[in-house]
């Protein structure tokens, strides 16, 4: 329990993703739950290892492409229909074919501004400090450099154990984190 | 296709002498961050910077004397800013193919391409949306074209094709960005944690929002990732067709031709290669990236153009077929004068560049001969301006009322907005390989290990 | 050891963006509001004048007519501005010694006329005409505002193109019966809505062809 | 077009500030705070913001036409023609369109000088006092008076007086337009001088043999309007006159003919000795062309007697207008279709040019009065006329320019326009009427009479005293009508009655005709060179060879190919020891063998352009208008002529509907044969915009329409278009709304030329409407196509749209925006003047549909049919546009829809335009043409 405030958790780093793959294996074998891995790249199919179920960002997409092209098309519609009717080169003025065009545009630029800004807000993101940074040999300055984090709050994390289990699983550098 | 890329990745591999990792990422990152910094670097950065100045000088001037500066009359009044709007859209269509619709074929190819594909995509789409403002009357009034709640004016006119320009690029440019900022994030994460300087740790590391490449975020990252891909996808098939319906829409022979949103797409990505080419060949020699963006990748570069070069040939046949099989003699002439009218001489350069060029690239030796395909590169870029010109200009030449037909030539400025623009588009180009990462990091590392893992057995 | 921020950041950060975006819908807002705002148009504020002419003692008063001094207001497009003779068949006998009434006269005696400084203006590009206005129950009133309460004159309306168009396109509450357009602070015995459609009715106006553009600009 | 509120800069302005800030130039309209100035004391007639109409008369070539100016405020700023005026009809021409222009112009001279420096008037009065006591004398021996064409009856009245004050002063007169052959050949026939009247509605056949009756003369309106009415074809039965024309060079009456030949001047005569010996059943000699022709020709002659009418063109030579006399006599016209008046000009006998030159030599002239029409610069090349004022001891100048005349001249008086002083003028029929002004002059300008009046030593006598005791007959009440109607009621000249002597003498017929003959003819808008100062007149088109800004050496295609020249060429010109150079213009209706100059070109007139070359140089004494040419060189530089529309061939489509009457009566289908098919009235893809209320509708009738641009100019008058320059136009920017175009049909060597004017067609569909980003040209309910300036932005979308192109764009900043500039007073208030960056274009005359519009309503009733009228449907001479409401079922215009022979321009678009046209029908004779 005192481990909780004085540490962040233990971070174990290794040289090959198949490496993290097999420590992860390991771990979520053992019962760890509170575990987070960093890598340089996305290692397919690491995240359900860990845990993971599908997103929420699909239905954020879609909700914006939506909104985005319902609010175009209507401003299109009221501004004929009721603000200022026109008549416009005798054209009728609920010219739908000819308003779907910006509305389109509209609901893709909505889906995609969602996509962004959903995935940030999904991953917590902006966050400039975050603890993992404080372990000296965590780094994505280069592609070889794959991090397992196991965080103190697991009610299984014991330190002197895990050092040893990453010892075993071949990590080339095991630290811990501060909070 | 897929597949057989990567079958063949073995003998011409897209990431050539397997280096490990780290490498990759110094190598790469040593453009930007590193202090290899070629001379003719800062030669050529001046040049285009110089051509850079001449665009500001030429809109100045427009600005000031008025869009009669320009080459432009009645029946003519549309010209060189129109042509180099469709022509730099179309450049801009390229990057966002390679990035987005090659990302959701699984082309590997693309990886180390897509970046600076991307950037185009960026500066072109900017560019391109200059023009339609500044050969505006009263470019002052630019405004009125959004949808804004003022007192003195009605709303913009939806049935216009120009409204829809206005949309699309607008729109086109804003996902533009958003994709490629997305890619960004985690090479600019790198970049924090490579940076040296106090100064750049922080501005890459409030770029990167605080990245820290946790598997879950890979993957919520990579789901918004393809998702906004797949949006970017019939986004730029639209935004070229709407371009195309400038001219579709409008009753002018030679303009008003239902193939256009096709073949101008088609156009697009010939062009938009072409470009891509004309910067990926130096730009790999200069840098030694030769064992990133292999000849792989210039050949596959190569046979896109091909390919959208065959569609843009076909096109040319179909709208003459068009006119005549119409059987208006009003849109038959229009054509006839196309090629033996006042700008016959333009069509048939522009013919031989488009259409000419096909014939090499259907060669392999010449596919995968760099500086061959450079200047083939340069050849078609000259061909599809030229394409949008004859298309603008020599339509109206020729149009309903014999009496009024007339023709125009372009001035100094209109030559001043082209070569310009260009060396805008080119001074940015560099500045951006000095700042961020002009090849993906993260996806080149990842299609190493891959290229790795099936190496392994 | 990559940690480059510390812990205050992240907070730091938020803040910024939220801030940002917070900034930027409120000056949309505030845009759109000083847009219509009487700051913006300029209302409210009495033009300086050579002559400080007050309608407020000529019509509210004295009442007289506004047609006395603008006479083309019935059969013109503009109202017209009174002749320096039209001042002087008054004061050539009241008030001659006033200093303040000096331009008058010097312009009288030497034949060079008062030059006013405009208070309701449109721009070139906008056609008013008062005739088809007055001889269709626009009351003075409804443009002007009560002049017969202004010291020194000022505009009370914003005369924007939104505002002339509430009107144009639904004038029917702004009608009054030919009688009554000169009044001041005239008020319609019964719905003021009920009597504008019977006028509406009655001079065959036609509000759906009042919003076509060349109305007003030609 | 933008103004600021007086509450400082509105956002608006302060964004376009922004523009132009950006653009390194404060480039925009912008007005100071607004100021008002009512009047001191308000003049009667004068209601700020209504206009009035006053009537007075303008004169062109000394000829009266009575006209109406529209004042604003007391600023003239349209000129309309004045019903009541038998030369006017209500018409006006481009030149009387455009006179308004000349009263505005900045070029103007402002001040009197003495030996070009500035001098008061009261200076030049007290020399012409002195100059007085030394005439009176020798009893003015040594005064020589010079006036040009003149028929104002005060003038006349002034010289008689000047006379009896000096009974030996010389008078001489120079009309460089002026025709001797014509009086030698009617004191030839007729035993006495006189000039012609016609009558076309009594005229069933006419042949004109270089005859331009439509574009030229004092009757030119007038007859327009006959010829016109005489060739309406309404329904499908009707009765047209007939019009054979022979001509050099092609003029708007051969454009008009049901038959017409390019034949050179010299050999006109041939034609006439070859009919008249078909009537008299001689047998002919030799023709000139295909007998079929003339054998047709010399029976619908004889089958019309006294209904025939030959015009033989006043600048031919001698014998060939007397054969025309008396072919006119012997068929009995004479009396019938043409009556004979008496001289109209003022001392039309006096010596001319020469003679004065002669006196000047001789030392007879010590005093020298000029009264205007620039001397020097129309002199002919004998005469040195410069040097020789300069040798004269007091010479004076009256006119409005600082020209060349002015510059020989010790004094020069400005003179004043025709809207600032008082005077009179005849009209072509000899019907007087008075010149009233309509505003102070603007640089205090003197009439001529104000000139002669310090001559007489009358200095207390004003012009209006003058004009009223020259008409002194009048009493107040007729007087006062005859300032009203424009027209006085006096007895018209009687017409001679003229025995025919020696009826049968053929012409003889030049032997020895030049291989290469140089027409001079006058230029159709500049004249003599009075107008050439006026830049709307220099930027309008010529009908026939589209030229602006200058002018060329038109020769048919074979005769530039004999002389291996093509259009743009540079040519030297000789005539014996004088020689031009001029750019070459082809004229595919030319006759071989003949170059035609237009003469009035190349003056010089204070700080006005100088347009074209001069050609009066060319000219000697006896050799004014058809001179054999010496030589031809090729100068090797090349100067394109710089014209408008000038594609006459419709390539084959649909655009003008042509036939003859015969056959068109016989089955109407015959225009539309194998033409495109029309969309059906109801096929269309969405529901038709129905209007309960007006619904504008114009109908132009090209067999009515002569191309004679008067409603071009009249257009560019009401609507504020804007004069952008040589460049400019060369570049394809010229601003006209409307335009007229000219079109080829028929065989290659005799092809039949028609005129279209095309003003917007205001679309129903309208094509411009659709793509507009900005709602800047939309629709009203009454169907009219509005372009709202202030809201353009300047996509140029809807010109690329418009598939008969009649919008016209400001590519640059062509107005003056300047509180101070001296056009700002022409401006027509009730139309916006465009800023740089607008689209524009005919709106049916809107602002004259409002106004009709406000004052319908202030009386509570519907608009009239025939209330509201376009400026080009006023201004023209042949009634060939009407206008008014299609849903008004006894409209004008709707019973002209209904005609047989309505079309649509570009029916296969279905664009629904709300202008339509009436076929060209033309009378052609079957038996003419082999």
């Amino acid at each position: 329990m005192s481990d909780q405030q004085e540490q962040h958790g233990l971070l174990a780093v290794f040289d090959e993703p198949e490496a993290l793959e097999r420590a992860v294996e390991r771990l979520r074998g053992r019962g760890f739950t509170a575990l987070d891995a960093f890598t340089p790249f996305p290692v397919e199919g690491l995240a359900e290892k860990l845990g993971y179920r599908r997103s929420r960002v699909p239905l954020l997409v879609l909700i914006g492409g939506i909104v985005g092209f319902a609010s175009v098309f209507w401003l299109e519609a009221w501004s004929v229909l009721v603000n200022y009717p026109i008549n416009v080169g005798g054209r009728p003025l609920f010219s739908w074919p000819a308003f779907i065009i910006p509305a389109f545009e509209g609901g893709i630029l909505g889906g995609s501004l969602c996509g962004l800004f959903g995935m940030l807000a999904l991953n917590r993101l902006p966050k400039l400090y975050h603890p993992v940074f404080n372990a000296p040999s965590f780094s994505l300055a280069r592609d070889d450099r794959f991090a397992l984090l196991v965080m103190s709050h697991d009610p299984l994390y014991d330190r002197t154990k895990l050092r040893r289990l990453f010892r075993d699983l071949g990590a080339r550098a095991i630290e811990e984190v501060a909070p | 296709m897929a597949s057989d890329i990567r079958a063949d990745g073995e003998a011409a591999g897209l990431i050539e002498g397997r280096p490990s990792y780290g490498d990759l990422s110094r190598e790469i990152a040593g453009v930007s961050l590193g202090t290899r910094r070629p001379r003719f670097f800062w030669l050529g950065f001046a040049f285009f910077f110089l051509l850079a100045l001449l665009f500001l000088f030429s809109v100045t001037w427009l600005l000031a004397i008025g869009i009669g500066t320009l080459g432009l009359n009645i029946p003519l009044a549309w010209g060189v800013p129109i042509t180099n709007t469709v022509w730099w859209i179309g450049i801009g269509h390229a990057g966002t193919l390679i990035s987005a619709i090659l990302l959701l074929l699984r082309q590997k190819w693309r990886n180390s391409i897509n970046r600076f594909a991307e950037a185009m995509t960026l500066f072109a789409a900017s560019i391109a949306g200059l023009f339609p403002i500044l050969h505006l009357g009263r470019p002052w009034f630019a405004y009125w074209l959004l949808p804004l709640p003022v007192t003195h004016m009605p709303w913009p006119q939806w049935r216009s094709p120009l409204t829809w320009d206005f949309f699309a690029i607008a729109t086109y440019l804003t996902v533009s960005l958003v994709f490629w900022y997305m890619g960004l994030i985690p090479d600019l994460a790198t970049f924090r944690d490579r940076a040296k300087s106090r100064g750049q740790q922080i501005v890459y590391g409030v770029l990167a929002l605080g990245w820290r490449g946790s598997v879950f975020h890979w993957a919520r990252y990579e789901e918004a990732y393809y998702l906004v891909a797949a949006l970017a996808t019939p986004l730029v098939v639209s935004v070229h067709s709407v371009i195309s319906l400038d001219f579709t829409v409008a009753i002018t022979p030679g303009y008003h031709s239902t193939i256009f949103p096709p073949y101008f797409v088609a156009g697009a990505l010939y062009s938009g290669f072409a470009m891509v080419l004309t910067i990926a060949v130096p730009l790999r020699s200069a840098f030694r990236l030769e064992n990133v963006i292999t000849e792989k990748h210039l050949d596959n570069g190569a046979k896109v153009m091909l390919a959208s070069g065959a569609i843009v040939a076909y096109a040319y046949v179909n709208e003459a077929f068009y006119a005549w099989y119409s059987g208006d003699e009003v849109h038959r002439y229009a054509m006839w004068a196309r090629a033996f009218g006042p700008y016959a001489p333009t069509f048939w350069v522009m013919i031989a560049a488009n259409i000419g060029s096909l014939v090499p690239l259907s060669f392999g030796a010449v596919r995968r001969r760099p500086w061959v395909l450079f200047a083939i590169a340069l050849v078609i870029n000259l061909g599809m301006w030229l394409e949008r010109y004859i298309i603008v200009v020599s339509s109206l030449a020729r149009d309903y009322l014999p009496s009024t037909w007339d023709t125009t030539t372009p001035t100094w400025t209109d030559y001043g907005l082209i070569f310009g623009s260009i060396g805008l588009f080119f001074a940015l180009m560099f500045l951006l390989v000095r700042l961020l990462p002009l090849i993906t990091i993260y996806e080149v590392a990842e299609l190493a290990h891959e290229e790795e893992a099936e190496a392994a057995p | 050891m990559p940690q480059v921020f510390g812990p205050r950041a992240n907070g730091l950060l938020l803040f910024i963006l939220v801030g940002l975006v917070f900034a930027g819908g409120v000056a949309a807002v505030v845009g759109i509001v000083v847009l219509r705002s009487d700051w913006n148009r300029a209302t409210f504020f009495a033009v300086a004048q050579p002559v400080p002419f007050s309608h407020a003692h000529h019509v509210g008063e004295l009442g007289l007519d506004c047609r006395y001094c603008h006479t083309g207001v019935e059969t013109s497009a503009s109202a017209g501005l009174p002749a320096t003779e039209v001042c002087m068949t008054c004061h050539s006998q009241l008030f001659t010694d006033q200093k303040m009434l000096e331009p008058v006269r010097e312009s009288f005696a030497s034949g060079i006329p008062i030059v006013w400084n405009r208070v309701n203006d449109v721009p070139d590009y906008v056609y008013f005409n008062h005739a088809v206005h007055v001889n269709h129950g626009v009351p003075c009133e409804a443009c002007h505002g009560r002049v017969d309460e202004m010291p020194l004159t000022w505009r009370q309306k914003p005369l924007t193109m939104e505002w002339c168009l509430s009107c144009h396109r639904d004038p029917a509450p702004n009608l009054r019966p030919l009688n009554a357009v000169f009044a001041m602070n005239w008020s319609p015995k019964g719905d003021p809505r009920q009597q504008g459609e019977a006028l509406i009715n009655l001079m065959h106006i036609d509000p759906k062809n009042l919003t076509d553009c060349y109305v007003c600009h030609r | 077009m933008s103004a600021t509120d007086d509450a400082g800069p509105n956002r608006r302005d302060v964004l376009k500030l922004m523009g132009a800030s950006l653009a390194l130039a404060g480039l925009t309209a912008c007005h100071p705070a607004r100021q008002i100035v009512p009047y001191v004391r308000q003049p009667e007639d004068v209601i700020p913001g209504r206009k009035s109409y006053y009537a007075t008369t303008l004169a062109i070539d000394g000829f009266g036409f009575g006209v109406l100016a529209e004042s604003h405020e007391g600023r003239p700023t349209k000129i309309e023609g004045n019903p009541h005026h038998p030369a006017s009809l209500g018409a006006a021409d481009a030149i009387l369109q455009a006179s308004v222009l000349g009263l505005y112009d900045p070029n103007r001279a402002q001040t009197p000088t003495r030996d070009g420096v500035p001098a008061g008037y009261d200076a030049f009065l007290a020399e012409v006092a002195t100059l007085r006591g030394s005439l009176a004398k020798d009893w003015g021996r040594s005064l020589a008076v010079l006036i040009g064409p003149e028929t104002s009856p005060t003038l006349a009245s002034q010289l008689a007086a000047l006379r009896a004050q000096f009974p030996e002063m010389q008078l001489y007169r120079h009309a460089p337009l002026a025709t001797p052959e014509a009086d030698a050949a009617s004191q030839a026939v007729f035993g006495r001088a006189s000039s012609p009247l016609y009558h076309f509605d009594r005229a069933k056949v006419i042949l004109s043999l270089d005859g331009d009756f439509l574009g030229e003369g004092g009757g030119k309106l007038a007859y327009a309007r006959q010829f016109a009415d005489a060739r309406r074809v309404t329904g499908t039965s009707s009765s047209m006159s007939r019009l054979y024309a022979f001509a050099s060079t092609p003029t708007l009456t051969s454009a008009k003919a049901d038959h017409s030949r390019r034949l050179r001047a010299s050999a006109m005569g041939t034609v006439l000795t070859a009919i008249a010996d078909r009537l008299d059943g001689r047998p002919t000699n030799s023709d000139p062309m295909e007998s079929k022709l003339l054998d047709a020709i010399a029976i619908d002659l004889r089958q019309a007697g006294p209904n025939a009418l030959v015009i033989a063109g006043s600048r031919l030579d001698t014998a060939t207008q007397a054969a025309a006399h008396r072919l006119n006599a012997r068929l009995g016209a004479v009396g019938h279709t043409i009556d004979l008046l008496p001289p109209l000009g003022i001392a039309s006998d006096a010596p001319d040019l020469h003679a004065l030159a002669d006196a000047i030599g001789a030392g007879k002239v010590d005093a020298l009065l000029i009264l205007g029409h620039d001397p020097v610069f129309t002199a002919p090349g004998d005469v040195d006329l410069a040097a020789a004022v300069k040798r004269v001891g007091f010479s004076a100048y009256w006119g409005p320019y600082a020209d060349g005349t002015a510059n020989a001249c010790r004094w020069h008086i400005p003179a004043a326009h025709a809207l600032e002083g008082w005077s009179d003028a005849l009209g072509f029929d000899g019907t007087p009427s008075i010149v009233q002004p309509l505003i102070e002059p603007l640089h205090g300008g003197r009439t001529m009479h104000d000139v002669l009046v310090a001559f007489l030593g009358e200095l207390d006598k004003n012009g209006r005293d003058l004009v009223r005791a020259r008409w002194s007959t009048l009493d107040d009440q007729s007087w006062a009508q005859a300032l009203k109607s424009g027209v006085i009621d006096a007895p018209k000249p009687t017409f001679l009655m003229p025995s025919v002597t020696a009826t049968n003498a053929t012409p003889t017929s030049p032997s020895s005709a030049p291989s290469l003959e140089l027409n001079l003819v006058p230029d159709l808008y500049f004249r003599d060179g009075a107008f050439a100062p006026n830049t709307w007149l220099a930027e309008l088109p010529r009908p026939l060879s589209r030229m602006v800004w200058g002018n060329a050496v038109e020769m048919s295609p074979a005769t530039a190919k004999r002389l291996m020249v093509d259009t743009g060429d540079v040519v030297e010109i000789t005539i014996g020891s004088r020689s031009i150079e001029l750019p070459v213009a082809i004229e595919p209706n030319q006759a071989d063998d003949t170059l035609t100059v237009p003469l009035g070109y190349g003056r010089l007139a204070g700080g006005a352009p100088v347009v074209g070359t001069s050609a009066y140089g060319l000219r000697k004494q006896n050799a004014a208008w058809q001179l054999p040419v010496t030589g031809v060189r090729k100068t090797g530089a090349r100067q394109k002529p710089i014209t408008i529309h000038g594609n006459f061939d419709t390539e084959g489509r649909d655009i003008i509907r042509t036939a003859a009457l015969a056959d068109f009566a016989k089955d109407p289908a015959v225009l539309a044969r194998n033409k495109q098919p029309e969309p059906a009235p109801d096929d269309r893809l969405f529901p038709a915009w129905d209007n309960p209320e007006e619904a504008w509708g114009m109908v132009i009738d090209t067999g009515s329409c002569i191309g004679c641009m008067a409603c071009v100019s009249a257009c560019q008058a009401e609507n504020n278009s804007p004069v952008v320059g040589p460049e400019q136009v060369a570049l394809g920017r010229e601003m006209h709304w409307l335009r007229v175009d000219r079109y080829e049909t028929g065989d290659a060597d005799a092809p039949q030329t028609h005129f279209q004017p095309v003003p917007c067609m205001q679309c129903e569909n309208a094509p411009c409407e659709e793509v507009c980003p900005v709602n800047a040209t939309v629709h009203t309910h009454d169907g009219l196509n509005a372009q709202v300036y202030n809201r353009c932005v300047g996509t140029r979308y809807c010109s690329q749209n418009c598939p008969y192109k009649v919008r016209r764009f400001n590519w640059l900043q062509y107005q003056d925006f300047s509180e101070d500039s001296p056009l700002s007073a022409l401006m027509n208030p009730n139309v916006t003047v465009r800023e740089r960056g607008v689209m524009e274009k005919c709106t049916y005359c809107v602002q004259r549909i409002s106004a009709a519009r406000i004052d319908a309503q202030d009386g509570n009733r519907p608009i009239r049919d025939g209330e509201v009228v376009t400026a080009c449907q006023q201004t023209c001479p042949t009634h060939a546009i009407t206008f008014g409401n299609l849903n008004d079922p006894r409209s004008a215009v709707r019973r002209a829809k209904a005609e047989p022979h309505n079309y649509v321009l570009l029916a296969e678009l279905n664009t629904r335009p709300r202008t339509s046209y009436l076929a060209d029908i033309r009378n052609s004779n079957g038996d003419a043409d082999g």
